[in-house]
């Protein structure tokens, strides 16, 4: 499967008529470039979202029940419950028209979008790097508890001002995350255990573990009676970035770096070099001097470590008031981050604009379930159908009778499970 | 037609340059670990004292033949069981061992392990373990059925992550359409019949829009738990009359039921349990003895051979696909009407993962599949069954202790597995 | 979510409105029970209700903001581990009302509820002694988890104080409170599969009462208990089971009741009147805030004598007569 | 039965494969297809087997119009094919992959093993083509995988058999005999279709001759044909029938600068697959090794630069031991190394020409530093490679894997030989290759000689190591069976290659071999050195 990158046709030279630009932009959209398949794959996905709306509200399916006597009930009712519903969406994710007061509540949207793409962020690149390393990281969940766990436990036992303090809990958590991610490499390397069965199962040790720790003596919040680790200092929690009242943390620097180390990574660092030869042909990687082994287990090192950056961002962040640990506190962002890996190609860049998406997605579906009554499970069958068609451009080619040809071109690179 | 089909050597020459010096390491971590088991299990305070270890073979209320209780000396006993695993371990060091005498060796120390900490969990309490037994094979199940879905599409050439998707779709159907007709068997059909759904789906994204299979999988099984998220708030829990609890009563097995031990965990089940040993059955001879199993090893390991013989390469992956959903269905429609329970969201909760790890556990072959998803049964029962025996162990690490065994049994005994060759890549031609 | 309303007594400009925990609405435990006091208190009052469904623990905070925006008159946040969210929410908006379930107050305008529900257990493990044919009782939990093991000591020491009493040694399987790190743990508060697994292991290590610390999980040993035609019996907690989960209802000797329910509804009650809410409430076996259900179809196999200890049980735990040990009561009992 | 195809095109996008071509195979001939790679043939022959369909065109038998929609409609039209990439599945057995498609089944589709197998040794016997039914394909040497396919098509009573290239894989006496089997089946009424590149298999065999060039028929011939005729018809213009090279420049008491002590290498399966080799290389000298494929050439190989362990013996260059040393410590020691299969081991398909050009090498000056990659002098390195090894690609950024066969290849080259290197080894560096590449890369290849490397060619094809070789080591079995001068006769070598110690003077031992002038021991240029070129391997499709 390789990737049919349609290559934009390049405009010939000079300034083309306002008509003429026109009329190329026109062919490019029916030639339907991955751009245009990604915008219609969301509108479709929409679109099912809006049938399940309408087919979930009780009232407009009363609608329905006389439809042939008087359909313009049904029609209103249906576009009401739609309309009600995606400006919701919207207003929890974008930008709120309503609101009057200040440029704090002009702004919450953009904020809650952001704080929630950050951790995505985080685990898209982690599980994308395994990717492009050929190997499949479902245990984001366990590699982003063990990261929670280490820098927890700095966060709170180390006591010191903030410019010492909060680089250690996140290196800590970095570390964590890496160790155990590093693990699933040096095992697969070692014995050839197969990185899928392995990181499935220490998803549960993690998650265990973590249960177990926030019980102990050592971790355990003498103060609050409820199942939570002591929180870490403030010095070590992530500043707000505008003003205590938006969500948007240091967080989402961190995350952008991360995304420019990533990026750097692959493209420009040997290691990286290294990392995709091994993904891409081990055989020839391995003829060519590079050790396969060493590769993988560098991989899921890395990919763990960026997955302890999501326990961080969990714990030191504004996702959580408590900064602390607690036995959800993983939020299933392991999983949800292999979507987002998914949609953005196994690719630094492609992988911001997929966490924004789904950070929206998440912002405002929370909106249009506290608004307009919509359940939030709506949320996630239009996220994986936005991720199915995407993955499927002939298919959204097909049904909005687009031109340009290729099959599924997700990007990535791990093939089958022999690799 | 990609050149990764021919045979390749590569990777199995690293496996066996990484080995070369493996059964060192290996060898020296069992012999490490066996060690640890004597100190702790055969010398430890809990087995002191002369204490006994009791194990009950019967099931308590079960009728058939009564065993009597199985009473060992604990010390001795895990000495003695710990001393196999330390002699093993150097074996293993010692030796180069291949094949089947290392698989033979490392069960072996495995089960001298497993043994002697039971003793030594047991030391001064008893312990059921005809129950355990029967704990094992209800957990096992619902894997064992989602095992073998993987392996008709995997073998076939179709990889399956979306195991865990068609348990939730197949649990909530068997439960909803159970419930609204009231006839169990209505349910079992139409989980099943949603499973093999979700396999159509599967099925045509995977091999008619050629997308990556394993992004596909993730992807159905997000859209189904979001599908079915959504139709249980929006029927189940308005109305509870759309989830009721029913199931399958147990049907005893005459004679054979009344057999100790065995009896009553084989052949004291509901129909559920017996349709699903029907199947193993049906799989393991139907792939290895049948047409249909040869052509669907072939389109799994070389479509282009089978296309060039005129077998319908595409046509018969859409077929076991559909065919591997409705048996995962029934997997879901275990998890609900086979066990008396009503749905809930994400009720799967993770066991079509480990249903996956049992296929890749038990190499793609539906035995294997099954003795894998057995041992995940076993590791899980004996947990759940030593929390109340008061171990100095928290229950924490007891339940960590079937994670942990698939690892240690995938590192040290399976080692590199082989997918059928062209698992995962979509077949075309022009 | 659903928007009740305009019930009996006619409609209210006010409104309250409600967070759950993860567990959902419909974990026939302490978000279920909320609800049921919202929608009762909607009844009564005319009071606009509505709840939004957190999916997790990152949805706190966004959801009671938005609550807030949208300008609820009472905000009620289910479960302490959102006690946190709520305090620092509270703090940003003081004029705001919050109300939250399983915790303490925040002053001065998070109003707590707390339920001391070792008390009721308590009863329930001398009743389980007494009632058990084999000697051996068993309990198992959701997580080890303080709301949890509130359950599970209290139930513990009322079978210790039957076998004190009597002289008799009744075992409890899957909790000992001296040694809280080996109790049985389902790891989960949804999963039926683990609930039965661990139940049918209890039954078959003899154990002939059950009492499920475990939410939605112990529907599981519910059916477990179903399945042994009539030996095996359990004890609900938080609701009535013979309301919450009546299609059991044949298997539960009791039920040990936390009145969430009409906590919640008091507390919506009095805001929706304009009264202050100050404090906490705490529910004790003293004023109903937590006790035994009725034995409904076991009514007629508890002996009289029984349900007579009991009583004096219950009088002497509010007395002080009798001291629960457990750790885990809340502090301001 | 005759068969026409007419006004076949096929086009692959831009590509046209197959351009307007007329074929007719009359009833009980052998009808050869001739043509270079590339040509188009397989094309041709997989479209009248269903596997393709024609953009353009029809295929007609016995006159009437014929749908092929699939191979079934083959099949049932009595057509068969041996594939030129064998059609066999290796995880099973003779019996498992000849039944396929075809099942004697019982009740409930139970399938009947002993009847496949009595079929199987039935149709072995009848046309004297031993198998075991019962042994693994995956086991078996590509010879015996070949007879498999042919009792494949058999066995389903084709009666137009197409052989795709069947010679590329035998020893010449195992081609002789499958020259026998082919004129018994032409007794038998049956047609073949016979594609190749070498001219005196042709001549040999053919009934009729069909020559394709870039997809379109460029003529027809009889057998009785010139050689250097029908290479031009095939290639399009003179070919050069040499490979240009002085003998060697050492003497025979130069020390070796790489040898191979008593080297043992053992497969998946535990076998030694290489069985106490030993030989060692001058330095300015070409040792070729011949032999089928499948003899342990490719253990040797791989054992030589690391990706295989040792099991016994020693590998030495320059005096210094490498057997226990990395792959990357070995190519850093400055072994050039060119593997068989280049999809597989050396490229980066979906990784671009520049990259590839410096994937051995990334981590080093001036590419990689501190581990950080230098782009812009990977740039300039594949700039430079890419004019200086003539490699054909839109742009240093196209992936490799879209380039031809010919052109990766000397991606591959270019970077092997683009270090300084001390030990050579390439295993069919022309596989696949036309023929204007292939003679500059053996230029290339005698050029490291030349200036004083020892070089290790490993090929199949007998014309390459009588072009390239100073001395040649024939390996069957994992042995070496004996090292001689590059003037041996064929004869000889083939002897050799079977298994066989020639100890008499090697006689010709089929007629048929009279193409073969068993005189033709002119160390340089062996007659029939032009068709070197059609060391074909599987880069294509
Ligand atoms: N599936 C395909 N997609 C694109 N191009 C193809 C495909 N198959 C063949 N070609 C191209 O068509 C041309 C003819 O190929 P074909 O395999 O028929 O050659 P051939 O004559 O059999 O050569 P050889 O002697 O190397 O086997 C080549 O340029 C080849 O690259
Ligand atoms: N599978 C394929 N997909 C796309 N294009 C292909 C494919 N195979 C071959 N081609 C294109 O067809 C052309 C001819 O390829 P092929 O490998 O057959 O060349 P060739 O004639 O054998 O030349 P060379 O002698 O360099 O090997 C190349 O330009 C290549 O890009
Ligand atoms: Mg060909
Ligand atoms: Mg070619």
């Amino acid at each position: 499967m390789s990737e049919q990158a349609a290559p934009a046709k390049d405009a010939g030279t000079g300034e083309p008529p306002e008509a003429d630009r026109f009329r190329r932009l026109a062919a490019q959209v029916v030639a339907g470039p991955p751009w245009v398949v990604t915008v219609l794959a969301v509108l479709l996905a929409m679109l099912v979202g809006a049938v399940l709306i309408i087919v979930s509200d009780p009232e407009v399916t009363a609608t329905f029940g006389y439809f042939f006597a008087r359909p313009s009930d049904a029609i209103t009712a249906s576009w009401e419950a739609v309309s009600t519903a995606y400006q919701a969406l919207f207003r929890g994710a974008i930008f709120n028209p309503d609101a009057t007061a200040t440029f704090t509540d002009v702004l919450r949207p953009i904020s809650e979008t952001l704080t929630e793409a950050t951790p995505l962020i985080f685990g898209g690149l982690a599980v994308g790097l395994a990717f492009r390393a050929g190997l499949f990281n479902i245990g984001g969940q366990g590699q982003l508890i063990m990261g929670a766990i280490a820098t927890t436990w700095v966060g709170f036992t180390l006591d010191a001002p903030g410019i010492v303090a909060l680089p250690a809990a996140v290196l800590a958590g970095l570390a964590g995350g890496a160790l155990y991610g590093g693990l699933v490499g040096w095992l697969k390397a070692r014995t050839g255990s197969h990185e899928v069965i392995v990181t499935i199962m220490l998803n549960y040790v993690a998650f265990l573990l973590l249960g177990y720790l926030i019980g102990s003596e050592a971790f355990r919040d003498p103060d609050n009676p409820q199942p939570i680790s002591k929180p870490v200092n403030e010095a070590a929690r992530l500043p707000h970035l505008f003003g205590d009242s938006l969500r948007v943390n240091a967080g989402l620097l961190l995350a952008l770096a991360a995304v420019v180390f990533t990026w750097w990574l692959l493209n420009r660092s040997t290691l990286g070099f290294q990392l995709r030869a091994v993904g891409a042909n081990p055989n020839a990687a391995r003829t060519a001097g590079m050790s396969v082994g060493y590769g993988q287990t560098m991989a899921m090192l890395i990919s763990g470590g960026l997955m302890g950056l999501v326990g961080v961002s969990q714990v030191l962040g504004t996702a959580n008031a408590n900064n602390a640990l607690t036995q959800q506190i993983d939020a299933g962002l392991g999983f949800t981050a292999i979507t987002v890996a998914l949609l953005g190609r196994a690719s630094p860049v492609g992988t911001v604009a997929a966490a924004l998406l789904f950070g929206a997605l998440q912002a405002g579906g929370r909106e249009m379930q506290a608004a307009a009554g919509v359940s939030i499970e709506i949320v996630t069958v239009i996220q994986a159908l936005i991720v199915l068609f995407v993955a499927a451009p002939a298919l959204v080619r097909g049904i909005f009778r687009l031109r340009g040809e290729g099959g599924g071109s997700t990007g990535l690179l791990a093939k089958g499970w022999n690799g | 037609m990609s050149d990764t089909l021919t045979p390749t050597a590569g990777p199995a020459a690293a496996t066996a340059a990484a080995t070369d010096r493996g059964h060192w390491y290996v060898g020296g971590a069992m012999t490490l670990v066996g060690l640890y088991a004597l100190w702790a299990f055969g010398l430890g305070s809990r087995t002191d004292d002369g204490a006994q270890a009791t194990f009950n073979l019967n099931l308590v209320g079960g009728e058939g033949v009564q065993v009597p209780d199985l009473t060992v000396p604990a010390a001795p006993t895990a000495i003695a069981l710990s001393l196999v695993c330390v002699v093993v371990g150097l074996l293993r060091a010692a030796l180069r061992l291949t094949g089947r005498r290392r698989v033979a060796a490392t069960t072996a120390y495995l089960v001298a392990f497993v043994a002697a900490f039971l003793v030594w969990a047991t030391a001064g309490h008893s312990l059921n373990f005809t129950s355990v037994l029967n704990a094992t094979v209800l957990a096992a199940t619902p894997l064992i059925l989602g095992a073998l879905c993987g392996v008709l599409c995997e073998r076939s050439g179709v990889i399956n992550v979306a195991i865990e998707g068609q348990f939730l779709v197949g649990a909530f159907a068997a439960a909803f359409f159970a419930s609204i007709t009231g006839s169990l068997w209505a349910g079992l059909v139409a989980g099943s019949l949603a499973g093999g759904l979700l396999g159509a789906m599967l099925a045509v994204f995977a091999n008619r829009y050629l997308v990556q299979q394993v992004v596909l999988g993730v992807v159905v099984n997000l859209f189904a738990a979001g599908l079915t998220g959504f139709l249980y708030e929006r029927l189940m829990q308005t109305n509870p009359d759309y989830n009721k609890t029913m199931a399958f009563g147990a049907v005893d097995i005459p004679l054979l039921s009344d057999l100790p031990v065995i009896g009553p965990v084989l052949f004291g089940q509901n129909a559920v349990f017996y349709i699903t040993v029907v199947l193993i059955a049906v799989v393991q001879i139907g792939l290895f003895h049948t047409r249909w199993g040869l052509r669907t090893r072939a389109v799994g390991e070389h479509p282009t051979a089978a296309d060039t013989v005129g077998i319908r390469v595409v046509a018969m992956r859409y077929r076991n696909v559909v065919l591997g959903g409705m048996i995962a269905g029934l997997g879901g429609v275990w998890l609900t009407i086979g066990l008396n329970i009503t749905f809930n969201k994400n009720m799967a909760a993770g066991q079509g993962f480990i249903a996956l790890a049992a296929l890749i556990f038990g190499r793609w072959s539906p035995l294997g599949a099954v003795s894998a998803a057995l041992l995940f049964g076993f590791a899980g029962g004996v947990s759940v069954s030593l929390q109340p025996l008061e171990t100095p162990v928290p229950t924490a690490f007891l339940s960590m202790t079937p994670y942990l065994a698939t690892i240690f049994a995938v590192a040290g005994l399976v080692g590199a597995v082989r997918a059928p060759a062209a698992d995962g890549i979509p077949y075309t031609k022009r | 979510p659903e928007e009740g309303g305009g019930g009996a007594a006619g409609a209210s400009d006010f409104s309250a409105c409600m967070v759950t925990d993860t567990g959902g609405i419909d974990d026939r435990s302490f978000n279920a029970a909320s609800w049921a006091g919202m929608q009762a208190a909607s009844k009564s009052t005319g009071a606009k209700v509505q709840y939004v469904a957190s999916s997790s623990e990152n949805d706190y905070v966004p959801n009671i903001n938005r609550l807030i925006s949208q300008k609820c008159d009472l905000v009620v946040a289910v479960g302490g581990l959102m006690a946190e969210a709520t305090g620092q929410a509270a703090k940003a908006n003081p004029n705001q009302k919050f109300a939250i379930v399983d915790s303490v107050s925040v002053p001065p305008n998070v109003y707590g509820m707390e339920f001391n529900t070792a008390q009721s257990s308590f009863q329930a493990g001398y009743l389980a002694a007494a009632m058990s044919k084999s000697g051996k009782v068993a309990t198992f939990g959701g997580l080890p988890i303080q709301p949890v093991t509130i359950f599970m000591d209290g139930f513990y020491e009322g079978v210790q104080y039957y076998n004190k009493q009597k002289n008799k040694k009744v075992e409890v399987l899957g909790w000992n409170e001296a040694n809280p790190k080996s109790g049985s743990m389902a790891n989960s508060f949804t999963d039926q599969g683990a609930g039965k697994r661990i139940a049918s292991n209890f039954i078959q290590q003899g154990a002939d009462i059950i009492f499920p610390v475990a939410g939605g999980t112990g529907l599981g040993a519910a059916a477990a208990a179903k399945e042994s035609g009539g030996k095996v019996s359990v004890i609900w907690v938080d609701t009535d089971g013979c309301e919450s989960a009546s299609q059991y209802c044949d298997v539960f000797l009791t039920s040990v009741t936390k009145g969430i329910a009409s906590a919640v509804q008091t507390t919506v009650e009095t805001a929706a009147k304009g009264q202050q809410l100050t404090g906490s409430y705490l529910g004790t076996l003293q004023n109903g805030g937590t006790g035994l259900a009725p034995f409904h179809q076991f009514d007629s196999k508890v002996p009289a004598e029984l349900k007579a200890e009991l009583e004096q049980i219950k009088q002497d735990i509010i007395a002080g007569k009798i001291k629960i040990t457990s750790p885990n009561q809340p502090k301001s009992s | 039965m005759s068969l026409e195809l007419r006004g076949i095109t096929k086009r692959f996008g831009s590509l046209v494969a197959n351009d307007g071509i007329d074929l007719e195979v009359r009833p009980g001939e052998i009808h050869c297809l001739l043509g270079e790679n590339g040509a188009g043939k397989s094309t041709l022959m997989n479209i009248l087997y269903g596997l393709y369909q024609p953009d353009e065109g029809q295929i007609l038998m016995d006159g009437r119009e014929l749908t092929i929609g699939g191979p079934r409609d083959a099949i049932a039209a009595g057509i068969g094919m041996v594939h030129q990439h064998f059609m066999l599945v290796p995880v099973f057995t003779v019996a498992e992959n000849i039944m396929l498609g075809d099942e004697r089944t019982g009740p409930l589709g139970w399938l009947d093993r002993r009847r496949a197998r009595r079929d199987v040794a039935e149709v072995s016997a009848r046309y004297g083509l031993q198998v075991d039914p019962d042994a693994l394909v995956a086991d078996l040497p590509v010879g015996v995988q070949q007879r498999v396919e042919i009792i494949k098509a058999l066995i389903r009573e084709a009666r137009v058999l197409i052989l795709d290239e069947p010679t590329a894989v035998l020893t010449p006496q195992e081609t002789q005999e499958l020259f026998a089997v082919m004129r018994s089946l032409r007794e038998a009424g049956r047609s073949i279709v016979f594609i190749t590149h070498k001219l005196k298999e042709v001549k040999a065999i053919a009934d009729r001759i069909t020559v394709i060039r870039r997809g379109t028929v460029v003529g027809t011939a009889t057998p009785d044909a010139s050689e250097v005729e029908l290479a031009g018809l095939m290639v399009g213009r003179q070919v050069r029938l040499t490979v240009d090279k002085e003998p060697a420049a050492v003497g025979p008491d130069t020390e070796p600068a790489f040898s191979v002590e008593d080297l043992t290498v053992l497969d998946e399966s535990g076998q030694a697959a290489v069985d106490g080799v030993s030989f060692d290389i001058r330095p300015g000298e070409i040792l070729g090794i011949a032999g089928v494929q499948g003899n342990g050439q490719t253990e040797l190989a791989e054992a030589i630069l690391g990706l295989r362990p040792v099991a016994e013996g020693r590998i030495v260059l320059d005096g210094a031991d490498l057997t226990g040393r990395s792959p990357r410590q070995r190519l850093r020691a400055g072994v050039g190394y060119v593997p068989e299969d280049r999809s597989h081991d050396a490229l980066v398909a979906d990784s671009s020409v520049a990259e590839n050009l410096v994937l051995d090498l990334y981590d080093r000056p001036p590419f990689g530093r501190r581990g950080t990659m230098d782009v812009r002098a990977v740039r300039e390195n594949a700039e430079q490679r890419v004019g200086e090894f003539d490699i054909r690609t839109a742009s240093i950024d196209t992936p490799v894997g879209t380039l031809s066969g010919g052109n990766q290849q000397k991606v591959v080259v270019a970077r092997e030989m683009s270090r300084p290197l001390r030990l050579l080894v390439a295993a069919q560096p022309t596989r696949g290759v036309d023929v204007g590449a292939m003679e500059f890369i053996h230029k290339r290849i005698v050029a490291e000689r030349d200036q004083g490397r020892p070089v290790l060619i490993i090929s199949t094809e007998l014309d390459e190591i009588y072009g390239l070789a100073d001395r040649i080591a024939v390996m069957y079995r994992g042995k070496i069976m004996a090292i001689v001068p590059p003037d041996t006769s064929r004869e000889h070598i083939g002897l050799l290659m079977a298994g066989a110690h020639p100890d008499g003077p090697a006689v010709p031992d089929d007629p048929a071999e009279a193409t073969e002038p068993a005189e033709a021991t002119g160390a340089d240029a062996p007659a029939g050195a032009q068709d070197t070129e059609n060391a074909k391997g599987g880069d294509d499709e």
